[in-house]
């Protein structure tokens, strides 16, 4: 009986957070006038949250899909943004992760410790000083604006260092005797162990990166350079018929990389005993 | 084992959506204009049927098609080449069975006058012009 | 080793760092003045100071390049980076500032301009900029703590015109300017008499201009308190015309000189008298004007003294004469937009535009402005000492135009309305 | 060269690459946000920047608010997640998914986001709906006190999944030797929690922590877009100080607040490390 409680609540705390997702996508098969009159808080009554669109329509993906080319294009701008970015990330961390947790050096401690600092640093902050330096090294209006300030920041540091730091000692010192360099025991036994801080480093740092805005903003000059995060931001005080098949169209990479690794996210990093 | 079962599934949806995509994005500019009504268009001709044309306002002549509830559409294209629609109202002087005589303060001789539309076209819609008669 | 190796590319990134921080950087190489401006909002078109100065402009390097933006969000983020990294572009107009939702007023207290006085005395070439042949009071109202930041090129008086016969029934003879308060009684009198008249087109703005009026933005201070609420509460009730045609008691579309003359005009062919009158303020003694064609300088900008060219060319007696349109004849309201638009700040031009006045005919030739009608204008114009910016600040498109129009709508009660805007204002003036 | 001279030359190759990025795009930001933190215009002016700062109302207020949403979003979301995360262990056999769907909150689009807790929150929304049928008159989400609770109902709501995760990597990594140990000395499953369990998961908190303060200012596209740039005076938060003069230019007055809000929170972080070097067991 204490089960059958425990699914219960299980299943409620779910549906609470899953419930804005899958309202989200609910909306995305309404008809744009269904959707303006939900959206509308003028007329008085109260809204209440009913997912059963009045009729079913494929007309918000048709518009996105079909009579957006502009949108399509700004697509493929986010992913060559985004890809290269969480690329970099993933490699540059893994390997300064692994110094961090696993070896010893001078100061390390106290350059991790600046390492954590550097992450509160709000962003406005770092806009303007980065704004001089990519206009000294003329990386203006070109994607490595983005992408370079992207791979070395110091998230996905922080995060695999707590990965690494689960693996036993044990295992290295082995490695060690056998006359294995660092590289190969870097390679051989820490990332095939991690593979789940990986996933879950390379979905953050996507999702971070495919919902910027601030960025591109300031440091692209052409318009057409601009990814789909900005015109997605721009949608929600223009034509609400399309918001959410778009937002479902910019929700679908993130959730294939979620469900590639969901099984990884949970077994790797804790399940070494079980 | 089950686990792989769904990262296979996950690789194969992941690289399925990103083609489809890719396919959309080759073809957006050509499906959007297929969507798009087709219309044909002809030029404003200056000039007048009656043999002695009133001199105080300058008449056209526009294809009978063209002219619908004292309205006709002229095209407008911007420089991204996007071809838009705008409604001006004419009043209608004379006719004969090719052409209707009319005068009108915000029709000018340089414009092309849509005769002959696939679908129904409104203010301001994005047209795709077809050449040819 | 190692220390050795690691602290040489420590310094060697530390220079790269501070060279790149120095801040005053050339503005790029190119050679032309630049502007900023947003697409189909504030875009520079006919009529417009930049647009007949680079028609004036000979050889195309001394031409303005507009440099136009799709979105505000866009500008916004653009504009607010490059002048903070010492870039930006040369010439920054008010109406940009504002409709890129940057506080214009805050920038001056930043010092992000350069002070045109320098410049001025700077100035090499034969043709020197002379202060003193233009209005003084407007172009006083370009200096703020002491430095000039700009020079206002045209000014549009807060006038409207009346019939004597009419005002005397409703507010005493000799008022200068109309308070908030006369408003309230005139609008209780017209509703006591039934008559079908309005106050004016635009009377349910009058609440929008209570609110802005009540806030000095460069002296940071602002007063909602004692009876803001109550004539706030009156100012509320107020209608406009609507869509019904109304006989409209104040005409208060009034911006060129040439509206004023044809209200003025229309009001003496049926043989009343004209009165002109300033629009509804706080302080009734005060007559203000707005002033339009503001245009800063970027303290980042290397091209001070070519945008000193644009402002001569402005202000000279030929451009301010076209576009105040002294030399017009036959006015006739459809047609003639662009010619006739402000009232010039050259006195030469100033002079012109008054002499004109009074050899102008209207409507088919029947009627004439009269003389005591212009003296009358111009001993009002004379007393103006409150000169404007005619730009919406930020604060009212971030703070005040959102509580109001709740307020208006009867979202949220007065007590409610006043307690938000005093504690929105005070956040706002002190951020 | 020495053995270990050989060791530290590897280390350090392997975080050559993330340290040349840093510094370029990091380091040097933050030297330079801190020069110019002492400048205003051209000339030097030392600490005046900071000193105006306090006697600013709206600083003092923001600052009011940030430390009222840090002392409570913080530790409640991480009571909340190590709290889901003892419930999803308590299970035996669990659906992989569960344990990783409350990750699916983070990859929703903020744009679509804004119009759903619009829909929820808004004074005429579901919840101020329901409220009204059960009698209780309307609560302004957007205007009032309440919309901090709102605020930081969106940040739980967002970031749980990612501290769940975390936790249940802490928890497993427990070993199974200690709960037996306890249990023997008639434990109950309370004593257990607070005696074993919390503990042994200070390295966990710790980290998790740190991830709380990055994602608290990551929420703050969504708070733009809510509340807009001058929210009621219950949320003006730092950010929106920091974010409104950005755009009035004061470069040395952003500044400044943004590194007496860094030096806030490594006090904070400080204070943890400390504590996480003492009590540490599983280093």
């Amino acid at each position: 009986m204490k089960k059958i409680i425990k699914c219960i609540f299980l299943l409620l705390v779910t549906a609470i957070f899953l419930f804005p997702v899958v309202y989200m996508i609910a909306c995305s098969f309404m008809s744009s006038s269904q959707i303006s009159k939900m959206l509308d808080f003028a007329n008085g009554e109260y809204k209440d949250l009913n997912m059963i669109p009045e009729m079913f329509t494929l007309e918000q993906f048709y518009q996105v899909l079909f009579r957006r080319p502009e949108y399509l294009l700004k697509f493929w701008n986010s992913v060559i943004i985004t890809l290269p970015t969480v690329i970099g990330q993933v490699v540059v961390s893994s390997f300064a992760a692994f110094a961090f947790a696993k070896l010893k050096f001078p100061f390390r401690d106290k350059l991790f410790f600046i390492y954590i600092v550097l992450l509160i640093l709000p962003l406005q902050v770092t806009l303007v000083p980065n704004y001089i330096i990519l206009d000294n090294m003329n990386l203006l209006n070109n994607f490595l604006a983005i992408i370079l300030p992207g791979t070395f920041s110091t998230f996905g540091i922080c995060l695999l260092r707590q990965s690494i730091k689960y693996i036993p000692d044990s295992s290295i010192e082995a490695a060690r005797i056998d006359g294995a360099s660092y590289f190969r025991i870097f390679t051989r036994i820490i990332i095939p162990q991690i593979k789940g801080g990986l996933i879950t480093l390379t979905l953050l740092c996507f999702i971070d990166n495919w919902n910027v805005v601030e960025q591109p903003l300031i440091y692209f000059e052409e318009n057409s350079m601009y990814p789909l995060s900005i015109t997605m931001a721009d949608i929600s005080n223009s034509d609400y018929g399309i918001i959410f098949a778009c937002g479902v169209m910019f929700m679908i990479p993130a959730l294939v990389i979620y469900f590639y690794g969901h099984k990884d996210i949970n077994l790797s990093i804790y399940d070494i005993e079980k | 084992m089950k686990q792989d079962k769904y990262k296979k599934m996950a690789m194969k949806f992941g690289a399925l959506f990103f083609v489809v995509v890719l396919f959309l994005t080759y073809f957006s500019k050509t499906i959007d204009n297929l969507l798009l009504p087709k219309v044909k268009v002809s030029d404003v001709i200056t000039g007048s049927l009656s043999e002695y044309p009133d001199t105080m306002h300058t008449h056209y002549l526009l294809p009978l098609s063209s002219v619908v509830s004292e309205e006709v559409y002229v095209i407008f294209t911007d420089e991204k080449g996007e071809v838009t629609v705008n409604a001006v109202s004419v009043n209608i002087c004379g006719s004969n069975d090719l052409y209707y005589e009319v005068t009108s303060e915000s029709l000018f001789s340089d414009m092309q006058v849509v005769y002959k539309t696939s679908k129904e076209i409104f203010d301001g819609d994005r047209v795709y012009v077809e050449e040819g008669e | 080793m190692i220390k050795k190796v690691i602290s040489l590319i420590l310094c060697l990134l530390a220079l790269t760092g501070f060279s790149a921080c120095s801040d005053s950087t050339a503005v790029g190489t190119k050679n032309k003045i630049t502007t900023y401006t947003l697409k189909n909002w504030y875009s520079i078109s006919e009529g417009n100071s930049i647009w007949n100065y680079n028609k004036h402009c000979k050889d195309s390097d001394k031409m303005i390049e507009i440099v136009e933006f799709e979105t505000e969000e866009e500008l916004k983020n653009k504009l607010s980076t490059e002048l903070m990294s010492g870039k930006g572009p040369d010439l920054i107009s008010a109406d940009c500032l504002s409709a890129a939702g940057i506080s214009y007023e805050k920038l001056i207290d930043q010092g992000c301009f350069v002070d045109i006085n320098e410049v001025i005395k700077a100035d090499t070439s034969q043709d020197q900029l002379n202060l003193s042949d233009y209005n003084e009071k407007a172009l006083q109202s370009g200096v703020i703590n002491g430095k000039r930041y700009f020079i206002p090129f045209y000014f549009m008086p807060n006038f409207c015109v009346a019939s004597q016969q009419e005002l005397e029934k409703y507010i005493n003879a000799d008022t200068k300017s109309l308070s908030y308060n006369d408003i309230i009684k005139i609008n209780d009198k017209i509703n006591e008499e039934k008559s079908d008249k309005v106050i004016s087109s635009n009377a349910d703005g009058y609440i929008w201009s209570y609110v802005y009026d009540n806030v000095d933005f460069i002296n940071k201070t602002y007063n909602f308190d004692g009876e803001f609420s109550s004539t706030a509460e009156k100012l509320k009730e107020l209608k406009g015309t609507g869509d019904k045609i109304k006989e409209e008691l104040l005409q208060e579309f009034v911006i060129s000189p040439y509206q004023i003359y044809e209200y003025c005009a229309e009001i003496e062919k049926y043989g009343e008298t004209a009165r002109i009158i300033g629009k509804p303020s706080i302080d009734t003694d005060v007559l203000s004007a707005q002033m339009c064609g503001i245009y800063f300088i970027n303290k980042n900008s290397a091209k001070k003294q070519d945008i000193l060219e644009f402002i001569k060319y402005a202000l000279s007696e030929k451009e301010q004469n076209d576009v105040a349109g002294t030399d017009i004849e036959k006015y006739d309201n459809t047609t003639s937009y662009y010619d006739g638009s402000y009232f010039p700040v050259n006195k030469k031009s100033y002079k012109s535009l008054m002499n004109n006045a009074k050899k102008l005919k209207y409507l088919d030739d029947t009627i004439k402005i009269s003389n005591e009608s212009v003296e009358q204008l111009e001993n009002i114009l004379a007393q103006i000492s409150d000169f404007q910016f005619s730009q919406s600040t930020n604060y009212m498109t971030e703070v005040g135009s959102e509580l109001i129009s709740d307020y208006v709508d009867g979202k949220i009660s007065i007590s409610m309305f006043v307690e938000d805007l005093k504690t929105k204002t005070k956040i706002y003036m002190e951020e | 060269m020495t053995r270990k001279r050989k060791d530290y030359l590897t280390a350090f190759l392997f975080v050559l690459p993330s340290l040349i990025g840093i510094a370029i795009f990091y380091v040097v930001p933050y030297i330079i946000c801190i020069i110019k933190s002492l400048y205003i215009g051209q000339e030097f002016v030392g600490l005046i920047n900071y000193i105006q700062l306090f006697s600013n109302n709206t600083f003092i207020l923001a600052l009011k608010n940030t430390v009222i949403f840090t002392v409570v979003a913080i530790p409640l979301l991480m009571i909340i997640s190590f709290l889901i995360a003892l419930f999803l262990n308590s299970f035996k056999k669990i659906l992989s998914f569960f344990r990783s769907a409350f990750l699916i909150p983070v990859v929703v689009p903020v744009a679509s986001l804004i119009c759903v807790w619009q829909v929820v929150f808004d004074d005429y929304g579901a919840i101020n709906g329901l409220l009204n049928t059960l009698g209780i008159d309307t609560v302004e989400f957007f205007s009032s006190e309440f919309s901090m609770g709102m605020i930081i109902f969106i940040y739980v709501w967002k970031y749980c999944g990612f501290c769940v995760i975390l936790f249940t990597a802490g928890l497993a990594n427990v070993p199974k030797s200690l709960y037996e140990g306890a249990k023997l000395d008639g434990a109950n499953s309370f004593q257990l929690v607070t005696k074993v369990t919390i503990p042994m998961i200070t390295p966990t908190t710790f980290f998790v922590f740190l991830i709380e303060i990055i994602y608290s200012f990551k929420i703050f596209r969504e708070v733009f877009a809510l509340f807009g740039n001058y929210p009621n005076e219950h949320i003006y938060f730092l950010q929106n100080f920091i974010n409104n003069n950005y755009y009035n230019l004061n470069y040395p007055r952003l500044s400044s607040a943004s590194i007496i809000l860094s030096v806030f929170i490594i006090i904070i972080l400080l204070v943890f490390f400390i504590f996480e070097r003492k009590h540490s067991f599983s280093e």
